[in-house]
Order: structure tokens, then C-alpha cells, then sequence
């Protein structure tokens, strides 16, 4: 294995490109671990405490003293709301609380997935110390899926839902 | 009346882990509460559940109210234990929970607003029966200043009555130095408080930092856990501490013990508390302050009296009985001695936050180790900088100082600059190992800092 | 006389770790020893100087005497602490130290060939007045079989009189079953061992194992430590053992521990010792065998006596007075409990070296860890898979149990399996819990693994 | 397994076209880890302790470290006699002791830096438990460097001479 960080570099693109987490290589006594994005919250809300992904390094496994520096992965993916295919953007919930699609039990949910709707359009209540707070759109878009089923608690920066920018 | 089913800890870092490995030795469920910066963090690890409750500046986060009521409502949590700092003695957030249905796990709001102010806590603990720093009243000119202070002895402190918090203190060493500060202390409060009353204390040079530990049931029992010495300090950032202390006698700590079993009865206090006291170089003690909370250096004190003192927080708020000594003292036995290490360049103590890449934590006989970090872990630069507390246990104070030299010797944290060659300063240092303690070592080991 | 000024380890692993920390503390250097396989050992990285000794294989390493003797003679060490297994029982290393000028950390040669060998330790045990399992002498024919078989109680165990180690042993459960086995065993003997001698001994269903642990000065004096029990075995192998044992009463504590100082007293024993013994389900007690070693469970006893064994054996070595009740009883208090973890299948059984890619240890109040690896360490795959040793303290067996399943819930180990899950099965048993424990508790559970 | 990047780099691409979620190689001393995807199986709940393998968090042991523990002698060099330059081998010593360049004190040594000598002859002495151990050359060789003082301890495998086959 030849590591050389010209390498490296064409490895992450390469690993962008193709929406890949991880990479890890040993061989012998030389150990390479790649590891991209943890940009993405843990799917299942308050479930069991997220496992910890730690920044990828790379370096040399058993070997004591050594100069090289570890290289450093770009840090994670940047928060609220992110994109991630090109258009498409994420409504998270601004705290914890529990989410609602409707005003009420018996009414009809404020949007439904190919909705188009504009910034200011109420999207879902967030329930906290017994206020219902709405959530509004910042921006003009259309809705591509819902992501939090009706009723269930969210925490801070959960994302609501899928959306295109217009 | 039962236990809790799920609390909810309302903290990070190793004390919230510490909340944790409580409840789960009592197996009640816990909830982790998180910023964006500790969604990796040992404690949300650890828990039965985690939730996010805000970005990483605290004031939107762990001091966010409304996130950590929600919180607790969405994951079903019957209690909230605060921890120390951020919300543990704001006695509001303590009225909050109640209102919510939610146990608050430690002191009464009551308890809180007594204690939390400076001017009300210093009469309460006068009426109360402890002991408090020699000192006047109001002084009516510079010659009754001269004559009082000549009375009390000097050196004598010259304090603004409308101050507070080290503001408007002058240490005067004899009666010309008062007759020249004393028209410039009054002219300086009267511009800075609008206030220019002065009165005086007796100032002490090298003082010892003694505190006890206290345990209330809030139903009239109360329980003195002995004493801690916590004198060395940096800037009053305890570094250090240790139980029993080596300059408390047990004549004084039966006396202080019996005032304190007393006024703690007397004053309804709930959960644990501490009075910090002030002792002078003939070993008489001051009042200083009591703290309504669990204190980061409560483990020294759990070793030497083998109680929980979590779990005796959480039983009491629970209404479970306290299976303490009904006179209220608890014997200590052997000693500990704390060392806080913390993320942080060992000469300028600037914080060094980052990625943890190694860390082997010490072990071995005696040694307690009360950590919020692992290797691997990137230490948020958005908090204080303690990583672990190491905590080693000795037949004698000499046995506990050789495993915690020892423990310090083997500690290994890469990556991030640590002050664990502070501590090993500390632990050799003739004075330390004599017992010659007092709030100016740091200083006479050569140690300031850079920072102001 | 002196401490040393340094000591050789000649050990690996966890007991490295624990020897270089009891050096530590006594303020004498060490020096680590590790085959090429163990270059990044913990015991390497923590000892003051470390030196290679040779390839993997133990025998050409940690068992090559030349390679031990040099790596002394070379780094100036003047004592060799041999740790537990490899050459710890082996008097022939004892002597070959000795004439080289090194001092042996641990029993004399003679005491070792004293209680090595099986049958000349039971008679010496036997004239010390310690309690031998009921039992017969030498058969003269199976007539005499049944009668002194149904004097002492079915089920007996018929044994060989040449045979060991479990070679040449029947369990024999009526009189008929004995007319019909009797032959057989005497041939299967005389086919064996040419010597078809045999003899019975009551047999014991479901027994318990307790063990003494023993200190002597070698100059007269001796103390027993009271006693652990270590009933839960996988194929002879300890797995979880504990101090004190629910099954010995003070009174059994005393009458034994009074033989057992007698006994360490008359043949001059030197260093920490354990006398093991068979405990049957009316709670009597009989000597199975001593070992000559520090063993793998002697923190439980540190725990609950307050007594460092590490640090006597090494100030016995050096000649220097044991500081310990003249009566030769040290008491117990509180209970403590240590669960093996190992680089193993928690199902099978079959060794997992292999790399750690995380290791998160337990810490908090009343946990002890006595490991020997770290986050980064590549488990070797040659010697023995104990990783580290969980011990737990508690006031009471209640609350050690209740920290010790808390302390396995957090315990993180990472890239290797280890038998964590089935210590949280043992810990979570009703049985254990009540103290319902023998060697057959494991096989109750359904644990019995897939190797032979 | 042949371990390259511009294979893995094809391997990811493949990977991506295929929409495959984790690729996991092991033979020997080698391992290939691939993932992708966002869904892919993040690692078991670790607020229980979990036996199973996961692809957990790398732990570099070659980096700056505020530690206290002291220096150990240098662990020995890999495999007696390596080959590092083409044709430069290491002659290492057989085991623990203390080495000695020449028979006595006032003796010259046994070889010098530049010596050509052959099989069987005596490059030094390494003395454990009071015996002097003549090392040999076990193979016709040229001395290039002595790498050990006189009287200085050695521990097993480690280098004491660099030669040439010849």
C-alpha cells in the first residue's frame, strides 16, 4: 500500500462522489480508515444514545514513535437546513419537542408531500411545555416528503422535512 | 413512596456521567441531554436515551429552560438532576420543574434563595450558631477605625459595606496605613456603590480553604459528612482537594459538626449542601458561603464515608428514607485526595480544547476515576476544560499521595496539552507533602498563569 | 534493610501492570520485559525501561530463564517479581535468581516444592491440622470397597492411588455400581499408571470452591487475609470470584483462619499464599491444594482488608517488618467482586485476539480496573485472553453487585470480542444474586462453551 | 488481495453504480472495509457493551502525547537479518546481554567497519549470565556500520551490524 496524500485526496473525491461513509485498509502493519460526513442526525429519534463516529485520521497501526500527523477528514456536515442533492434542502425542528402535522386530531395536515408552498406557510406545530409553536417556511418551496410521523417527539435540529427550493 | 422511573440529567461532562452511573446502580432509567457540540459526548453515550437540545452555546442549550422541560415531557422523565454550575442552584428553574410535575433533585427553592445571597447567608449563618470572621460594624470616622482595627488586630481588611465580590477591599497593615486609606477607601466607595460605609474584618495572609459536607432530608434529619481541604486554588478554580483535612482536629470537628447538624435541622435544608468556611493560621474557622448543589469534589468525601452522595440526593428527593447515624455524624475513614485534571496548557493554563487521540485513564488499587471523556473524543471548546477527576484512596494521607503520584505517572492523554505535570508538581512539593496548605501555594510553587 | 532499587517484572500483562504500580509506589524503578509480540504492551509503556526478550512463543520468552537472567543482569535490577504463571511456582527459577544475586519476590524454593506437589502437600496439610476431604486408604478388594464406600456415604469418588489431575477418577454412587466399577478401575489403573492401588473419598455434588489468602515473613510470623469464594468456573477456569464468601460464617473464619496462621507460622512460609479448599453443601471444608503465587483474584482481598499483597510480598522480599495485626487476623469490610474480562466468545469460549480499536473502562465510585491493554492495542494471539479485571466495592454484597452490573453496562471494547455479555448474564442471575453459588453454576445457566 | 488505490478508487466506483452498500474484505493479514450511504448500518447501541465487531473509532497511537510515562528503550528492529536497502542485511543479536566488540579490553576488535569476511567468522561477543557468546557471521558479508557501543546492554533482535551480502 502506498500512502501518499495526493492519494488521499483523490480517495475522498472519489468517495464524495460516490456518497461513500467509510473506507478502512490494513495491511500489514499499515492501516488506512477514511470516514465522511456524520453530517446526517440519528434517524431514529430519542431512541438509544447515538453511537459515536470519531473525525477519520489515518496513519500508521503499530508503529510507536512516528512523525507522521494524522491528516484530519473534513469536519462534519454543516447544520440547518443542509443540502445534500442539489436543490434539496431540509426543514428541521428548531427545538425538542413533539410534532404535529395537523392543528388538531380531526383536522387535515397543513401540507402533504407535492405541496408547493410559500415562505411564511405554516408547515407543522412543534408542541413544547404545553405551547404549540408552528413551524413556518423560510423560503418558497415544494415539499417532497415528510419525515417524522405524526405524534412523535423531535429533538433539536431533527429534520421535518424534505423540500425543494423554488 | 418509590423511586423515579427516568431522570432526566440536566448536564454534561463527568458529571453528568456520574448522574448516570448513579441512577443506573438504582435502575432508573436516564435521559442525556445534549448541544450540537456533545452529540458524541460520553454521557449521551452512556445513557438510556439522548436528546438534543439546542446549539453548543450553553445559554441555548444547558441553560435553556424551555429546551430541557420539553425534553423531559417528550421522553417521559419524572425527575431532573441538575448537576453542577449551569442550572443547579437557580432556584427559579428548581420552581419551573415543580410546576411541570417534574422532581427537581436537590435543594428546596427556599433552600437556594437562604443560601444564594451573600448579605442574607451571613446572618442566616449567624442566627444559626457558626462561626464567623471576627470583624465591626459600620465604622462612624478614621479614629474609631484606628482604634477598632488597633482592637481586632492587624492586619485588618477595610471593606465597602455596598460591595461585594473582592470590590472595594483594602488590606491595611497598621494605623498610619489606615489613617491614609481609610479618606481614600470612602472617597472610592462612595463613587463607586454610592455608598460610602466601611467596616472592617480581620484579614488572614494564609488562609486554609476547609468546607463541610452536609446531607438534609427536608423533614427535620440532617447528617455533617465530615470536612474537605480544598486550598489549593488558581484564581478560586479548585484544583485539589482532600478528605479529611490535616489542620481539623476532631474537637472541631465534633464542635462545628453539632452547630452544623443543628442549623441545617433547624433550616429545613434538602439534598446535599456545603459550607465553606475560612480558617486563619491558628486554625480558627469562618462562614464564608454555603453551596446548594453536589460539588465537583463530593467523591473524596463518598470514599472516606462510603456513602453515595448521589444516591442520597436522589433517595431524598424520591422520600425514601436516609440510612445514616441518628446523631447526624458521619465518621470518615482513611484518606482521598482529588486531582481535577483538565484540558488546559500546564504553565498558561489557556484551555486546550480538540480531538482526544489517546487516552489511557489510570487504574489500579485505589484509584477512582470520575471521567466525561474518551479516546476519540473531541473536547468541545465551548465549556470548562475539565476532562476527569482522578481520585486516589490511602489507608493514610502518605499511601494516598504515593497512588496518586503513581496514577498521575501512568495517565496518558494525547492530542490535546493537559495539566497532569501541574499535578505531579503539586504531589511532590515538600509543603504538599507535609500538610503546609493554604489558598497562596499555587502562588509560592511559582504558579500564575498567563492569563489575567 | 532496604527496598530495591529496581525491580525486573517478569510477567505480561495485567499482573505487569499491577507490579510495576506497586513498585511505583514504593519509589523503586522497574523494568518491563515483553517478547517481540508484546513490543507495544501497556506494561512496556508504563515501566521506567522495558528490554525485548525474545520471539512470541512463551517458552522462548517469558518461560527462557537465560533471557530473564540477563535482561537483569544487563538493566541492574537487583529483585525479579514473577508475577502469576509462567515461572512463578517454578523453584528451580527461584534458586537460579538466588545464586545470580537477584532476589526472588515471592515464596522460598522450599516452600514451593513443599505445596507443589500434590500428595506430599496433602500430608503436610494433614500433620498442620488443616481439614482433608472423609476418605479411605488403599483398598484391599472390593468387598472392602463397598463396606468402608457405604461407611462414608454414597456417592464416593473412586480414585487411583498413581493417577492426578483428574486422570483415573470414577464417581461411584451404590454399592452395586461399586461391584460392578471396582474392577474395571482397578484395571484401568494398573493399564495406566502400573499401579492398580485405589481408594475412595466422598464425593461432592455441588461444591463450592473457598480460598484463604495467607502472608508469612518467612521469620515466624503469618496472617490470614479471610477468604474469597470463586465458585463460578468454566472448566476449572475462575470467571467471577468475591470477598468474603456468603457460605463462611465468623465462626468458620475464625477456627479455620486460626489453623491456617498455625500452620503458615510452623513451616516458615514467606510471601502471599492461598490454601484452596472444597466446601460441600453442609459447608464443610477440606484442603484441596496451596499455591505459591500471588493469584489473579487477590484484589478483592486488597479491597476488603486494606492491605496492598503486592506491596508485602515486595517489603518481605526486601526483609522488612509487616505492619499487620500481631494476632495474625486481618479483618474484612465491605464486599468486593471481580469479573475476568477476556478476548473470548461470550458463547464458545475461543480466544478473539486481535486489535482494540476502542476500549472505554469503567470508572466512578467503587470501581476498580486492573488491565493490561488500552484503545490501540493488538491483542496478541499466544498467550492467555485476560484483557482486564473489573472489581467492584460496596458497603454490602447488594450494592458491590449493583455497581459491578453498572460498571459492565459501560464497559466498551471495541474490535475484539470479549465475554462482557456473559458476566452481565451471571451478574443478572437469581441465583448468584442470592449467593446460591458451586463450581457447577455456570453449567446451571447453560454455559458450557464449544471448545473441549 | 492486491491492496491499490486506483483499484479501490474503481472499486468505489463500482460500489456507487451498483448501489452497494458495504464491501468487506479479509484474507491474511489484509482487510478492505467499504461503505456507503447514509443508511448504512451505523454500530450497535453502545450504551450496553457490545462484544460484536463494529467499525469503530481508530485509535492512533503515533501522535504527540502529554504523557508522563517514561521512555522505554526503542522496541527492536523487525525480523533478523532484514533487508532494507537492496543487498544491506542487519546482523541482530540472538538474545539479551551486553555486547562486546573485541575478545578483551586491550584487544582490537573482531571487525572493523569495511572488513570483507566470511561465514563463520566472529563479529562480536554478547555476554549473558557471565557466558561469552561469540556471534557469527552467517554468511559472507561485507561491515558497513557498527550500530552498537562497546559494553552497551542489547536486547534480543536487535540490530548490531550492518552488512552486504556478497
Amino acid at each position: 500500500m502506498n500512502i501518499d496524500l495526493e492519494r488521499i485526496e483523490a480517495l475522498l473525491r472519489a468517495m464524495s462522489e460516490h456518497d461513500v461513509r467509510e473506507l478502512e485498509i490494513e495491511q500489514g502493519d499499515q492501516r488506512l480508515v477514511l470516514r465522511r460526513g456524520v453530517g446526517a442526525p440519528v434517524p431514529a429519534p430519542l431512541a438509544v444514545a447515538a453511537p459515536a463516529v470519531a473525525p477519520a485520521t489515518v496513519l500508521p497501526a503499530a508503529v510507536p514513535v512516528s512523525t507522521t500527523a494524522p491528516a484530519t477528514i473534513p469536519p462534519p456536515a454543516p447544520a440547518s437546513p443542509a443540502s445534500e442533492t442539489p436543490g434539496e434542502q431540509y426543514v428541521t425542528s428548531p427545538f425538542v419537542g413533539t410534532f404535529y402535522r395537523a392543528p388538531r386530531p380531526d383536522a387535515p395536515p397543513f401540507v402533504q408531500p407535492g405541496d408547493e408552498v410559500r415562505a411564511g406557510t405554516t408547515l407543522c406545530i412543534v408542541e413544547a411545555m404545553k405551547l404549540m409553536n408552528e413551524i413556518e417556511a423560510e423560503f418558497d418551496c415544494t415539499i417532497l416528503e415528510v419525515l417524522v410521523e405524526n405524534g412523535k417527539p423531535v429533538e433539536f435540529g431533527q429534520r421535518l422535512f424534505r423540500v425543494r427550493r423554488r | 413512596m418509590a423511586l423515579f422511573r427516568k431522570v432526566l440529567v440536566a448536564n454534561r461532562g463527568e458529571i453528568a456521567v456520574r448522574v448516570i452511573r448513579a441512577c443506573r446502580e438504582l435502575g432508573i432509567a436516564t435521559v442525556a441531554v445534549h448541544s450540537e457540540a456533545d452529540a458524541e459526548a460520553l454521557h449521551v453515550r452512556l445513557a438510556d436515551q439522548a436528546v438534543c437540545i439546542g446549539p453548543p452555546p450553553a445559554r441555548d442549550s444547558y441553560l435553556h429552560v424551555p429546551a430541557l422541560i420539553a425534553a423531559a415531557e417528550v421522553s417521559g422523565a419524572d425527575a431532573i438532576h441538575p448537576g453542577y454550575g449551569f442550572l443547579s442552584e437557580n432556584a427559579e428553574f428548581a420552581e419551573i420543574c415543580a410546576r411541570c410535575g417534574l422532581v427537581f433533585i436537590g435543594p428546596s427553592p427556599e433552600n437556594m434563595r437562604q443560601w444564594g445571597d451573600k448579605v442574607s447567608a451571613r446572618a442566616l449563618a449567624a442566627r444559626l450558631g457558626m462561626p464567623l470572621m471576627d470583624g465591626t460594624g459600620v465604622l462612624r470616622d478614621v479614629d474609631e477605625a484606628v482604634e477598632r482595627a488597633s482592637a481586632l488586630g492587624f492586619p485588618v481588611m477595610l471593606k465597602a459595606s455596598g460591595g461585594g465580590g473582592g470590590r472595594g477591599m483594602k488590606v491595611v497593615r497598621s494605623a498610619e496605613e489606615m489613617r491614609r486609606l481609610y479618606p481614600q477607601a470612602r472617597a472610592e466607595a462612595e463613587a463607586a456603590f454610592k455608598n460610602g460605609d466601611l467596616y472592617c474584618e480581620r484579614y488572614v495572609e494564609q488562609p486554609r480553604h476547609i468546607e463541610f459536607q452536609i446531607l438534609g432530608d427536608g423533614r427535620g434529619r440532617a447528617w455533617v459528612l465530615g470536612e474537605r481541604e480544598c486550598s489549593i486554588q488558581r484564581r478560586h478554580q479548585k484544583l485539589v482537594e482532600e478528605a479529611p483535612s490535616v489542620a481539623v482536629t476532631e474537637e472541631m470537628r465534633r464542635d462545628l459538626g453539632a452547630t452544623l447538624v443543628r442549623a441545617m435541622r433547624e433550616s429545613g435544608y434538602t439534598s446535599a449542601g456545603t459550607v465553606e468556611l475560612l480558617m486563619d493560621e491558628r486554625g480558627r474557622l469562618a462562614f464564608m458561603e454555603m453551596n446548594t448543589r453536589i460539588q465537583v469534589e463530593h467523591p473524596v468525601t463518598e470514599i472516606v464515608t462510603d456513602v453515595d452522595l448521589v444516591e442520597q440526593q436522589i433517595r431524598i428527593a424520591a422520600g425514601l428514607p436516609v440510612e445514616l447515624p441518628e446523631d447526624g455524624f458521619v465518621p470518615m475513614r482513611g484518606h482521598a485526595i482529588e486531582c481535577r485534571i483538565n484540558a488546559e496548557d500546564p504553565e498558561t493554563f489557556v484551555p486546550w480544547p480538540g480531538l482526544i487521540t489517546e487516552y489511557v485513564p489510570p487504574g489500579g488499587p485505589g484509584i477512582r476515576v470520575d471521567g466525561g471523556i474518551y479516546g476519540g473524543f473531541r473536547v468541545p471548546g465551548a465549556y470548562d476544560s475539565l476532562l476527569f477527576k482522578l481520585i486516589a484512596y490511602g489507608v493514610d494521607r502518605a499511601q494516598a499521595i504515593r497512588r496518586l503520584d503513581r496514577a498521575l505517572a501512568e495517565t496518558i492523554v494525547g492530542g490535546i496539552r493537559t495539566n497532569v505535570a501541574l499535578h505531579r508538581r503539586i504531589v511532590a512539593d515538600p509543603d504538599f507533602r507535609a500538610g503546609r496548605l493554604s489558598t497562596r501555594f499555587l502562588e509560592r510553587l511559582g504558579v500564575t498563569g498567563a492569563r489575567g
